[in-house]
């Protein structure tokens, strides 16, 4: 044998070698481009994303210093208390004071221009501080959506020539509209906010959870520690998973079907739009919930039986703790992809102008995505920027559940 | 019956005694027909070939492999005179009765000391702190392991040592006052000194409690047990004093095992 | 207001019995030579509770379903109820201003009539009020000392309580369930209507989709029903395009996070990777719809389309396969990881390269569960509606030219159940339809994967 | 506080056409400000689907209006008949104009409803569509490809292009007119069925993309609301009709032939159930009119007859018999 | 060199040799400058406790350590004289030299065929289809798996038995005609007649191949070996011919060891 040369010695096999690295390393590379493009399309789309919607925090407004003592304004401060306060200004004349004014800063046309309910600004910062009508005071307040649209270059000629008449004069400019977090839904971009969609989103979440989390690990439990293995338990799991896949506008029409039948009141209120959501989570929960009881080693459960607990105590005692972070992210997973869903809600009544914040789980509502939907739609171009802020804002909310889903993770990734 | 068993050993009472014992899992039967007695005050150690049911044996005598779906168990088992099978049996007692100490060292992801209060808490054993406190030191003085580890009783079970852990897990088996404790090859995840740690702990527990080990270890069988049954695909081939069963078997089978033959 | 109150009563009730049972329990223990109960005293407590609480929540539930009713009727015995419109909502609505007031939820009321209700429902409410709490007091009593008698030292009151655990947790189970026969139920009977109207041979098979939600209802053309163009475009969009960008880009990313990454960057890439799947999929519509799809309009003119449409299926398929990716490189990834150590300890030693390992042995053993991965991703592909509806266009093309505009079946369920069509139409009915077979589609891509899925996992376990 | 099961609700709950939407939203945003009353909900559910709703019957969990961008169906009203919406008033809340457009310095046609017909239709008068270039259509128009951009065919924009236009141009053809005694089906799809060979692309509901979308491409041509016309003037023009520019005088003297009525149903039930439900019609009748507000986003206001008869609609609350419906 | 190495070894050539060999993972010290000349005609066996770093030091002798982040390794090791650690090393080239065989057979799930076929298909070692049913047929044949399964060479390789598996994974490590055969462990997942036969398997293949086996078996290293290592917590105690290992060990440990006093 010692005049044998392996095979894998001669310099045959050395030049194969020197192509086989080759390819390893285009290999290689193919991974990392298609991480490299991964990556890249989130942070464009992020990134886009983010430059539209900065804007959409702002609102262009005007400048109009309005001069009190002129106004002959009474603003007694236990009237400014009650609820009748703005109709109290509104008949002292204020939106005509206020019209004055902006006729005095702005010109006849700019004065045209100035929105609508500017003076319910006013109102509102008279409101606050009754003390300010003895004085002069200088308002920002919002121009009308075609003239801000005018400022940032689109709309009409006239407009456009208006608004940069105006900037030039440093009278109106792009300020951060800090309403847009706590106004609702409204016709003029000017005067949008997204509190109500949020507030719709917070409560449709607060039942998702409520329904979704209980049930779901419940649910894995039974499945994981007790179920027998018959042909139900099979049903239930193949429905289970079934249900993590179907189409979530399928759950819409379920919800319509089902639970606007037994409560028609109740269309587009938060509460159905909660229940829907649970159904579509639930089964994510599950899963998730059965993968975390499933990683806690048996071992721990023999010992357990071993110095004679029950089963029930097994779970409940040792199980549950010990899978409770993987059931906690799955389940902020879940909430997060509820969070983000339009579709079903599409079928039953949320995509419905709602003016004001609802004020219960069963007052109509809108939710943050669906408020995108249906500002996509919008005729008036003011709404481009808000729409994309308040996916800046849904961005945000999710990046934030994700975010703490990964940290739970990575905290409580056990090593037994 | 096939088995062979030695006939000196009529002198011990059996603490549990099985008659005609087969264990299937589904339709394999890993256990044919066993029958032994496990006496009151001895340490019985199970030998034989890996696969040859002894870990399947063991369980059944606390019904652990109630947790086998798969798993079905045909024969009387006795503790005490009581078939340990019959319906109504009240599982969670029977285990409190027979605790069970595992190959891998398996404490709960929790405190030392609730690693040990956890059996009589669920049990209702100790009644407030202080009687509680006490039976936690005293299953840790027997478990030798008091000394090492009475400063930090709040510390994880899961931050000892591998040893450290096994004789938590026994001490935790003791605190529910057992009166069989099964042992599946506790020392094969362990260092030499850490089992020669158990060996001694075993035999200052021999005595106060029916031992049954697990091992496959010879070596350890003789030096720990006074009695020894030789298992071989699924049958108890021969039972007896482990002097006599090292010795001087009765069964080719035994002997070839015991010289290394196979396994 | 009185249904909280009920509530917080039978709370209070269940801890009463809970405390006073347990100290019974005690008592017993004391009393026992062996200081052993069969079950612990918290067990009794839980007991006891239990059997409180739980005749008291049916009551309650019974309760307030029924007290409205009686609490109106002796509403309408007043005298002023003669002056009550017969119009039953508009009646309700005075009666519950009334009750508004009543219950002081409202302090004035808007229909001057209401007033004098005002005072007969204050008092039919308290009334009605002592009674529920009267009979709740009852129910928890008899509950309580029924069980509160069975409790002795050798009571198995543990067995009992951990039953109870036990029902409730098949109950949560069984919602799947009836869930999944909700999604049924809900389904087929509107589909059985259409194909009432609309044969199913000619709908499932038909090429040509164009309903008319205008036309009589009557006797629809059911040649103008045919889904195959939709059955195509979502096939082409969801599960061709959207593949062909996210099984490439998602295995890729897989096995390079499997096999080469060093931890530090996987432990980062991973978690990014997954705010793909995250990130809403309006956002992606909208995405979609303003930005990838005029340019690739402006793309397909560059490259000579003389009149290329800008609701490409290229467009909402791109934008689709991107968000898939994620899922098809999770599901590959566990895949891969499932693939035991040995199998790649095996070959290395062998002296294959990384990429021979992976290529021959890893990909092809990991391979039923990343094409059950895949069948996971296209179900969810297919059955996406956002950016479909933003992105897509709603006319039923049957092409093979991505350029074209095409459209899906969920685009035409929301488009068919927002239309204008009126309720009954077949147009408006074939949403149904189409949902229904979307369902079986999904339900059949699952049940094969998750078969394939298992049997894979078995063979490693 | 609805735990007593009662059926009463505080606010105005409208549903329906998305082409009514953004009117009704103005109006529901402007009694929120203007009165004590709750902000009406406003739900967006398409014509049919608002009607659907409408129609299942009076009290608390159905809604109090249906808007419409076309009139009920004489099915629609016999379910309502039978689930009890008895009494239903209609108010013709103003004119929608469709817009032909093209980009700005785009093509420039002047087109007859016929144009369109023979341009748009799937078989012009029964026979088979041949045009490929608009001077195919007629030797006075460009030489361009025809390309349009228009609504789906669930769209009631559509059924207004469908009605006002192809029908309009298609009976100029006296054989096919004939038809519509003889084969009301064969008529129907003459007449109304849109070509589908990609010369005529369905555009789903986002009105904004046809916009955006013709100004991308000069040689395109797009249908819809006038109100997406107006607020884009800057970037697209309308294409005259009949020599007729569609404008809002235009529109709303019915010269401009693309303009159809837009209507609210309203149950009179509800009147005196729903708190404040009179005022809110109230406040359309104050916005409707020709400079009022409504006109700024888009709604031609009716002409004069029709405005007098939505008045009185609203103030008198005149239910509808249903004999004149199709 | 605290190793004990028996004096009358100097007749083997060594076919690869470690000089202070010593791994690390992580921070911890695996195994402690191990120096060993590994000869070329003989099989060697590695006996020791359960780790005390047999694999390890295996695994080393192929760089299947690189596999493993953590690990480190220090010390020279030569295989015909050439360092195999030297930057530049050809990894690849190594591991086709010196094969592996594994404690649990681990056929790759392919047809028989294929898993034979594996190693020279990627090496190139055999062209056409010809060339590569010869090269299958040999090693089947050398690895006494031929009879067993040449009328089902398209089945796959895991519907084998034990046995035939891992002697299947020693007939793919035979096909690229390596140096050098690592087996680690490779009959513990056995029953003792595929045991007996793998035993059988090595006492033909020795002399062609240097083959170095780990083993927990005593009688095992016994049976096969010619040269026998003894391993403890990571040093090598003593070395030498397995027969004079086992009747007349120098070290105390060795002795303790394989009389079973601890392990
Ligand atoms: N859960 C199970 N399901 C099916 N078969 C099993 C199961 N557990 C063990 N077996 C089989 O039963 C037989 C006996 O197994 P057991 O674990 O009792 O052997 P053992 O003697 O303890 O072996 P070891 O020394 O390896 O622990 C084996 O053939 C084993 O494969
Ligand atoms: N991947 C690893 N990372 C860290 N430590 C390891 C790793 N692999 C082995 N070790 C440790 O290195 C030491 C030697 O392990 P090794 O597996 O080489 O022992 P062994 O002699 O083969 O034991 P056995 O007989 O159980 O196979 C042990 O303490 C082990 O815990
Ligand atoms: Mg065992
Ligand atoms: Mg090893
Ligand atoms: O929503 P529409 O009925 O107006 O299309």
């Amino acid at each position: 044998m010692s005049e044998h040369i392996a095979p894998t010695r001669t310099p045959a096999f050395e030049a194969r070698l020197k192509k086989r690295y080759a390819a390893e390393k285009r290999f290689r590379s193919l991974g990392l481009a298609a991480i490299v493009f991964s990556v890249a399309v989130l942070v464009y789309l992020l990134g886009t994303m983010t430059l539209n919607g900065i804007g959409g925090f702002q609102r262009a407004e005007l400048e109009v210093p309005i001069d009190f003592t002129q106004a002959g304004l009474s603003a007694d401060p236990a009237t400014m208390d009650s609820p009748q306060a703005l109709q109290s200004l509104q008949g002292q004349g204020l939106p005509e004071v206020v019209q004055y004014f902006a006729q005095e800063s702005l010109g006849e046309a700019g004065a045209e221009e100035l929105g609508a309910q500017a003076w319910r600004d006013v109102a509102q910062a008279i409101i606050d501080d009754p003390s300010i009508v003895r004085g002069q005071e200088t308002f920002w307040l919002p121009a009308s959506a075609d003239l801000a649209s005018g400022y940032s270059g689109e709309g009409s000629q006239d407009l456009q020539a208006l608004a940069a008449e105006l900037d030039a004069a440093g009278k109106i400019d792009k300020n951060f509209d800090a309403g847009f977090f706590s106004r609702a839904d409204a016709t003029n971009p000017q005067q949008v906010g997204i509190w109500g969609a949020l507030k719709g989103s917070m409560l449709t979440m607060i039942v998702t959870l409520l329904l979704a989390f209980p049930i779901g690990v419940l649910a894995a439990l039974y499945l994981e520690e007790y179920a027998p293995k018959n042909r139900w338990t099979d049903l239930i799991e193949l429905s289970i998973n079934n249900l993590a896949a179907v189409p979530s506008i399928i759950f819409g029409l379920l919800g319509l079907a089902v639970f606007l039948t037994l409560f028609p009141n109740l269309r587009s209120a938060p509460v159905i739009g909660g229940m829907t959501l649970a159904l579509m989570t639930m089964p994510v929960i599950v899963i998730a919930g059965r993968n975390a009881i499933k990683a806690v080693p048996p071992s721990i459960r023999d010992g357990a039986l071993a110095v004679g607990a029950s089963p029930v105590q097994v779970v409940f005692h040792h199980v549950l703790p010990l899978a409770l972070p993987g059931i906690l992210t799955g389940t902020i997973i879940g909430m997060a992809r509820a969070l983000g869903e339009t579709a079903p809600l599409l079928m039953i009544g949320m995509r419905a102008f709602v003016a004001s914040p609802p004020d219960g789980f069963t007052s109509p509502a809108t939710v943050l995505p669906m408020q995108i939907f249906l500002w996509s739609d919008e005729i008036d171009r003011g709404f481009v920027e808000r729409t994309s802020a308040a996916i800046i804002v849904l961005l945000l909310f999710l990046l934030l559940m994700n975010g703490l889903a990964i940290y739970l993770r990575n905290k409580f990734e056990k090593k037994w | 019956m096939v088995t062979v068993v030695h006939e000196n050993l009529e002198d011990t009472d059996a603490k549990m005694s099985a008659r005609d014992v087969s264990v299937y899992y589904g339709d394999k039967k890993a256990i044919d027909e066993v029958s032994i007695d496990i006496p009151t005050r001895y340490v019985t150690a199970f030998i034989g070939p890996s696969g040859c049911g002894k870990s399947t044996f063991l369980r059944t005598l606390n019904r652990m492999n109630d947790t086998i779906p798969s798993a079905r168990v045909e024969g009387d088992i006795m503790l005490d005179g009581e078939d340990i099978y019959k319906s109504g049996m009240d599982v969670v007692q029977l285990r409190a009765r027979v605790g069970m100490v595992f190959q891998k060292p398996n404490p709960f992801p929790k405190s030392i000391y609730e690693n040990i209060a956890y059996g009589p808490k669920i049990h209702g054993l100790a009644e407030g702190k202080d009687e509680l406190d006490a039976v936690v030191e005293k299953s840790l003085r027997r478990a030798g392991l008091w000394e090492e580890v009475k400063d930090r009783l709040q510390d994880s079970g899961t931050a000892l040592s591998g040893g450290q852990q096994q004789r938590l897990c026994i001490a935790r088996a003791i605190a529910v006052d057992p009166e069989v404790i099964l042992m599946d090859e506790p020392c094969s995840a362990l260092d030499p000194i850490a089992t020669a740690k158990i060996e001694e702990l075993i035999d200052e527990l021999n005595g106060r409690y029916a031992i049954v080990i697990v091992t496959h270890s010879m070596q350890q069988a003789a030096r720990v047990s006074q009695r020894t049954a030789f298992f071989h695909l699924g049958k108890m081939v021969e039972y007896g004093r482990t002097s006599d069963i090292f010795t001087n078997p009765l069964e080719q089978r035994t002997q070839d095992y015991i010289t290394g033959r196979y396994g | 207001m009185s249904l909280t109150i009920l509530l917080l009563l039978a709370l209070g009730l269940g801890l009463a019995g809970w405390l006073a049972a347990r100290a019974r329990a005690w008592t017993f223990r004391k009393a026992s030579p062996t200081g052993r109960l069969a079950s612990l005293p918290s067990y009794h407590a839980w007991y006891v509770a239990l059997w409180i609480v739980l005749p008291v929540l049916v009551f309650i539930a019974i309760w307030s379903a029924v007290a409205p009713g009686l609490v109106t009727q002796s509403v309408l015995a007043a005298p002023a109820a003669d002056q009550l419109p017969a119009f039953g909502f508009q009646r309700q609505t005075i009666l519950n201003e009334a009750r508004a007031v009543a219950t002081g939820a409202a302090q004035g009321v808007f229909n001057p009539l209401a007033r004098e209700f005002v005072e007969p429902y204050r008092e039919a409410l308290s009334f009605y009020n002592w009674i529920g709490i009267a009979a709740t007091l009852v129910i928890a009593f008899l509950g309580g000392a029924f069980a509160f008698l069975r409790l002795k030292p050798d009571f198995t009151a543990r067995t009992r309580v951990e039953r109870i655990v036990m029902a409730i947790l098949l109950g949560a189970s069984l919602v799947a369930i009836l869930t999944t026969i909700g999604i049924f139920v809900s389904l087929v009977f509107e589909t059985l209507r259409f194909f009432g109207m609309v044969n199913p041979i000619d709908f499932l098979f038909g090429t040509h989709w164009a309903p008319d939600p205008m036309s009589n209802p009557e006797n629809p053309d059911a040649t103008r029903y045919g889904a195959i163009p939709l059955f195509w475009g979502t096939l082409f969009i969801g599960a061709i395009i959207a593949m062909i960008v996210a099984i490439p880009l998602g295995l890729m990313s897989a096995v390079y996070l499997t096999q080469y990454a060093n931890p530090r960057l996987r432990a980062w890439v991973k978690p990014t990777l997954e705010i793909l799947a995250g990130v809403p999929t309006v956002v992606y519509g909208y995405f979609a719809a303003l930005t990838i799809a005029p340019a690739i309009r402006d793309l397909a003119v560059d490259l000579g389309a003389s009149n290329p449409s800008s609701e490409s299926a290229l467009a909402a398929g791109l934008v689709m396969g991107v968000m898939i990716i994620p899922f098809v490189s999770s599901m590959a990834d566990d895949s891969i990881a499932a693939v035991p150590q040995s199998m790649r300890d095996g070959s290395l030693a062998m002296g294959a390269t990384t990429n021979e390992t992976i290529r021959r042995v890893l990909v092809p053993a990991a391979l039923p569960g990343i094409v059950a991965g895949v069948m996971l991703a296209i179900s969810r592909a297919i059955g996406e509606t956002m950016i479909v509806v933003m992105a897509a266009s709603t006319a039923a093309n049957l092409s093979a030219n991505p350029l074209d505009s095409m459209t899906t079946v969920t685009v035409q369920i929301v488009a068919m159940l927002t239309g204008e069509g009126s309720f009954d139409h077949p147009a408006t009915l074939s949403a149904f339809a189409l949902g229904f077979v979307l369902f079986m589609v999904t339900l059949g891509l699952n049940f094969i994967a998750l078969r394939v899925v298992k049997r894979f996992r078995e063979a490693y376990e | 506080d609805n735990s007593a099961g009662g059926g009463s609700r505080e606010q105005i709950k409208a549903v329906g056409s998305s082409t009514v939407f953004p009117f009704s939203k103005a109006v529901s945003e402007a009694f929120a400000r203007g009165t004590q009353f709750a902000s009406p909900i406003i739900e967006s559910t398409g014509t049919g689907g608002g009607m659907k709703l409408f129609c299942a019957g009076v009290g608390a969990e159905t809604p109090d209006i249906a808007n419409a961008s076309r009139r009920m169906k004489a099915s629609e009203f016999e379910t309502c008949q039978t689930n009890g919406v008895t009494d239903i008033i209609e108010v013709q809340v103003g004119l929608d104009g469709i817009a032909l457009a093209s980009s700005k310095g785009g093509i420039m046609m002047n087109l007859t409803p016929k144009m369109v017909y023979e341009a748009l239709a799937a078989s012009p008068y029964g026979g088979e569509q041949t045009t490929k270039t608009w001077a195919d259509v007629d030797p006075s128009l460009p030489a361009e490809p025809i390309l349009v951009y228009g609504p789906p065919s669930t769209s009631g924009t559509r059924d207004a292009l469908k009605e006002l236009i192809l029908e309009a141009g298609c009976k100029t053809d006296e054989a096919t007119k004939a038809l519509k005694e003889t084969d009301e089906d064969r008529y129907d799809q003459v007449c109304t069925e849109v070509r589908s060979d990609g010369a005529y692309v369905d555009q789903g509901e986002q009105d904004n993309l046809i916009v955006q979308k013709i100004e991308g491409n000069p040689n395109a041509v797009g249908i819809f609301g006038y109100s997406y016309l107006e607020e884009n003037l800057d970037k697209v023009q309308g294409l005259p009709m009949n020599g007729v520019d569609p404008t809002y005088e235009n529109i709303s003297s019915f010269e401009y032939p693309g303009a159809r009525p837009l209507f609210m149903y309203v149950k009179k039930a509800h009147l005196d159930a729903i708190p404040g439900l009179k005022e809110f019609l109230g406040q359309w009748a104050g916005m409707w009119g020709k400079d009022g507000p409504l006109a700024k986003i888009g709604l031609v206001a009716n002409p004069d007859d029709a405005a007098a008869a939505a008045n009185a609609a609203v103030t008198e609350y005149t239910t509808l018999d249903g004999s004149e419906l199709k």
